[in-house]
């Protein structure tokens, strides 16, 4: 059970209001995009992020700009917090030619590498085996960058965190694995997958530092993160912080969730990152009702200019397709074949 | 022999169910296959199953393909016939030592005194998930001697071979359509009827059989899956235009029913392979290299292959719809082969 | 600084003698292997297990005769120690059609299913994520049987060791992960590659049981998997015992060894499982001079004639390379290709 | 231009050494590449390089294959240019996902804003180390849009295409044969001399162009690694008996020179094509597929492909030579090509 209130660390009142504000635009950036998929407006599969808010917020807002992400199958809120805009994220998501991925890379392949983000990768922990990259080109070039990871507790159980956390150990690479353990992998639920209790506990088969943080807390979230960037970026070695959170959606489209109890629904509503955080800004005094209104006003003309714009973007041109798949001009290899 | 009409979905379940019911030794390993209140697999193909066959046959585990993989490996070495299952296809990368060196080697290695009986299930194709969720590997795998490949794309053979890779004693790995499984294809499958008579009687349909969906004198037309039923359309549309297309299904890839395959291309003088994995280096690269060898001096015009373009898969439908085969697509080709004298 | 001289715990003098005699046949043989190598008689390359005998022998001697074994790259000691016949495993390593995989294997994949040893894996790690299906096997038939599984050190940074390691001990599967710490894989020493001290350490992150041994004590590692065979027969799971050993030799064909020091070569060599056992067993009036010669002699001759009828025996036929690769019928794949 | 002959082995190591000097951001990473006392790579490509670079540019892992090429392909996407090594070209599998859904489409996925510029060393083929150390899978990886291939054969081509791989934007994978490294071939690659006149100065050969290495007109054939110099030493006999060879490199197997290879199948009018990697679903289908298609009117007789036999790869010496394409088996398939005439 976890202590609801939000100890606010007497932070300064612009952060807190800019956690928050991050947390509802995520939150309210993920609905619409559910109505829409349900409306059939956006094409494949969506895998909804709404109740980890509070873990990409205080991420993200904790690294610098110049830091870089990787992300998951679950990215639309990694991408907004790190700062793809709502307007290229949401094209992208119609599959148009204004996306961030110019409509190539949809829903689970999110990322602008302009805002320091990865196309997101679907492979289940293939963003844990990329990191380690990541973190060896800052090191070797010694540019003080911080990479972050993000994956689920499921993806724990694949062979690429092993191996990826392992030599980031033994490298000391510049890297925060964030695991956000909203204690299911699908259908499936973590104590399914493995004897152990925390992700956290894991690293001690590589040496690693680790940290086990409130996932529905963004001040606990950045707070941690801001400790940890820094002796990171300056050669201290990787860490990994376990954020205990729960994803309030199915997996992905039609999931009824029946393997889940209503009661554990129930309790981790109680913690949703928005309610907690507006109660104890008010409860300290720093926004009130006006404000926090403003702020959902303006989250929510910012969200449907994204939505027309993305509505009245073109779509990629159909030659597009054969362009991107080599970056050194190569007679295509598609000549052949028409 | 009374039947009914089924989807491939509906057919798989019932093959696997048989067996299990026939063999103690068969039994399923993946990922959401049988958590109560779960999918029953990505594409719920098991759902029922752990009631009649318990969650000791029906082994849900971590995300951890390789263990998924090598655990079926060991347990076909000990005498068990496990059915792996990895959602997507697309996850095969994960476990291809696995498959390749572990699964397709050990009976040689040991001399031929062990065998390897796991059927292995990976759904295929397009269905606008992107570039790590649509793709249709069948191909890398007919490139490994110990492996046998199938591709079912309707519910008479799925359900047939199925059974049939069950009991083969060397693994087999099942390659299905995404956009197949429903008794009525999505509107992105051309919505057509996707529902085969299916005996309630047992039967086989055995492993290196091809079947020839449609008779034809003007040219030959060999390909599986979604690919397949496009090209089935194409043929009929055509019919009126006066080329009457001959349409092989050779529903098993290696081994190869080559003797159907050529008796056709030896009639008609002219092949077209399609299919939606890629093109550079793709099955029909096979097939066309032994079509053009065999049937050389029949040959009235030059082997013609259909494939996905060679770039990773874009998300959107307009590009999606651009890369892999259309209709449209495969209509031109036939035309511009019907044209095609060239001696 | 381990103890030198070996608590025989007073285990009974016959099964004394049979490890100890077991022990010098795994010497012998594959020092008569390197000689056959060195002269060109064996085709290939070869990976020597002078010094690590102890283990394979403890290991083998206290597994039921119906137990199986997974093995590597370095298998000689493992399949002499677990019931391979010195004729069928030299005829093996000379490519005969007498040899346990008919001259197909060769020597990193010796192996024989009638003594319960798979075909070794040559891929590190390759056995470690197979022998999670033969425990599993084993559970589902209720056989009571268990499967133990040798690799080196090296092997545990390899993806497959978590997948497997952590699905064998959600299952609770009957399996004996058996880790011969030699310090090195090829040339890279253990402590170059990971963060974290002693392989054991490693089994917190499955929740799995672990042990260590002194892997150049024949004794002590074959109490060891005594005491851990029944319980895990029975379901209590798995464990991993790690058993700190060195290779004498290097690591395969002409390796000059010169990523080590001659104090470590030379501490090790104190502690050669042969000399420690041979003293404890003379201190203890068990064996004396004569009796030994004469162990040896036996083994000398049962090494003799192994190669003799490795020597006498024809090599396959050619048509044997196009078997083996199918047990189905299956017109064969090689016909169209001649 | 002053040239002094070497081996391929001295070539790649003088390549990697040139291009290291020229660009800090390439660095090499693998097992056992760089440990004091070590053997600077399975077959030694890298000794002498720690000394020049320092180990911060030579990074020496844990036994972690998808480790390695995720780490190089995190890298290369921050602008790194990673040489990575994984030993034998057999653990490829062990990081399939890595090489085929990550570094190939990372680029494509993006929309174009990202490359992945890495250079993948493979060591293929046998050397009676059995089935799992002797394989030569160049051919899965013509078969993955977004990479590129190619299998140099002679040190001039080895130093010249690494370089142009190294400073290649695409992932590029270069797959070498494992017996030819050394300046003299082993008894078992025919002793024959290995070196080539490789220039004092510095030179590129680009991806994509194959190398002509004889002229003839009685038929073509195309061939990598050490069946190139079998085929070469196969067209050497046959020339007393009036067989006029044209031997070709295709150097790059993705992209392929297909100009090059067309001009002198229209010129012959037969081909032939040759690889140690197994025969379904090899290279040599797609190239065979190819020829057939695009020289069909010029063609005199049928394709032909020799590969190893599809199956593992057996250990004792007798059974490899009968699997993998020997100089004997490359006559007896030019004398049977050189008879045919079709039309
Ligand atoms: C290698 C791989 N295996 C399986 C999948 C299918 N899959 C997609 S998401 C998912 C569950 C992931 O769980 P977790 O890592 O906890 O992330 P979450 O969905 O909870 O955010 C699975 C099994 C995949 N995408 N990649
Ligand atoms: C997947 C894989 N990667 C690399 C190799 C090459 N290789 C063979 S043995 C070896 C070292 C193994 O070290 P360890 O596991 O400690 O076993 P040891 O040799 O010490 O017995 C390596 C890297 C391999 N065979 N398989
Ligand atoms: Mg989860
Ligand atoms: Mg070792």
């Amino acid at each position: 059970m976890v202590e609801r209130s939000i100890n606010l660390n007497n932070l300064d009142k612009e952060l807190l209001i800019s956690l928050f504000t991050d947390v509802i635009r995520l939150r309210k950036f993920e609905d619409k995009v559910y109505q829409l998929f349900l409306k059939g407006e956006l094409p494949g599969t969506i895998h909804q992020y709404q109740g980890q808010e509070a873990v990409a917020v205080g991420v993200c807002t904790a690294l610098n700009k110049t830091d870089w992400i990787t992300s998951t199958h679950r990215p639309h809120g990694h991408a907004i917090a790190k700062g793809v805009s709502m307007r290229s994220a949401m094209a992208e998501l119609y599959g148009k030619e204004t996306g961030c991925c110019k409509g190539k890379g949809g829903s689970m392949h999110l990322g602008d590498p302009e805002v320091g983000m990865l196309p997101a990768i679907a492979i289940v922990a293939g963003g844990v085996s990329i990191v380690t990259g990541v973190g060896l080109a800052f090191k070797m070039k010694n540019t003080k960058q911080v990479a972050a990871c993000f994956f689920g507790e499921g993806a724990t159980n694949e062979g690429a965190f092993h191996e990826g956390l392992n030599l980031a150990a033994v490298q000391k690479l510049p890297i925060i694995y964030v695991c956000e353990n909203n204690i299911y992998g699908a259908s499936t639920a973590y104590n399914k997958t493995t004897l152990v209790e925390n992700v956290a506990d894991r690293v001690s088969s590589y040496g690693m530092a680790s940290k086990i943080v409130d996932g529905m807390n963004v001040v606990e979230v950045y707070k941690a993160v801001k400790e940890a960037r820094d002796a990171i970026a300056n050669g201290s070695g990787p860490i990994l912080i376990e954020a205990k959170t729960y994803r309030f959606a199915g997996h992905s489209r039609g999931d009824a969730k029946k393997y889940r109890t209503k009661e554990e629904e129930d309790y981790w509503r109680t913690l949703d990152p928005i309610d907690r955080m507006k109660d104890s800004l008010i409860e300290n005094n720093l926004i009130d009702n006006e404000t926090f209104a403003l702020i959902v006003k303006n989250i929510q003309e910012e969200i449907d200019d994204a939505v027309v714009f993305a509505q009245q973007s073109p779509f990629p041109k159909v030659e597009d397709a054969f362009i991107d798949a080599y970056a050194s001009d190569m007679s295509s290899p598609t000549e052949v074949q028409k | 022999m009374t039947t009914r009409r089924i989807g491939i979905g509906e057919a798989i379940r019932e093959a696997i169910a048989e067996e299990m019911q026939r063999d103690e030794n068969v039994f399923l390993i993946g990922e959401d296959i049988g958590i109560p209140g779960g999918f029953g697999g990505a594409f719920g193909v098991y759902l029922g199953l752990p009631e009649k066959f318990g969650h000791e046959r029906i082994i849900d585990t971590p995300i951890s393909e390789k263990a998924i993989i090598g655990t079926s490996v060991g347990a076909a070495l000990m005498g068990m016939r496990p059915i792996p299952d990895l959602q997507y296809s697309d996850f095969i990368f994960e476990c291809m030592d696995e498959i390749v060196n572990q699964a397709a080697k050990m009976r040689y290695m040991s001399g031929g005194k062990l065998k390897v009986p796991l059927t292995l299930r990976c759904p295929v194709g397009t269905a606008n998930r992107g570039a790590q969720h649509g793709q249709s590997p069948e191909s890398y795998f007919i490139h490994v001697p110990g492996l046998k490949v199938v591709c079912p794309s309707d519910a008479y053979v799925a359900k047939g071979v199925m059974k049939s890779a069950i009991r083969d004693d060397d693994p087999v790995i099942v390659f299905e359509h995404k956009l197949l499984y429903g008794s009525k294809g999505r509107e992105s499958a051309g919505g057509m009827d996707l529902t085969a008579e299916v005996p309630e009687e047992e039967y086989l349909f055995p492993i290196g059989k091809a079947l020839k969906k449609r008779d034809g004198n003007s040219l030959t037309i060999i390909s599986t899956h979604l690919t397949l039923y496009r090209c089935l359309a194409a043929a009929e549309d055509l019919k009126n235009e006066g080329i009457e297309c001959e349409v092989i299904d050779p529903v098993s890839l290696l081994p190869l029913d080559t003797k159907t395959i050529y008796d056709s291309v030896n009639k008609t003088g002219k092949a077209l392979i399609a299919h939606e994995d890629t093109f550079t280096g793709g099955w029909g690269a096979e097939v066309a290299a032994l079509i053009s060898q065999n049937c050389f001096s029949k040959l009235k015009a030059p082997v013609q292959r259909i494939a996905a373009y060679d770039v990773p898969l874009p998300v959107t439908p307009i590009l999606e719809q651009t890369v892999v085969p259309s209709i449209e697509r495969i209509k031109e080709k036939i035309i511009q082969l019907h044209k095609m004298e060239l001696k």
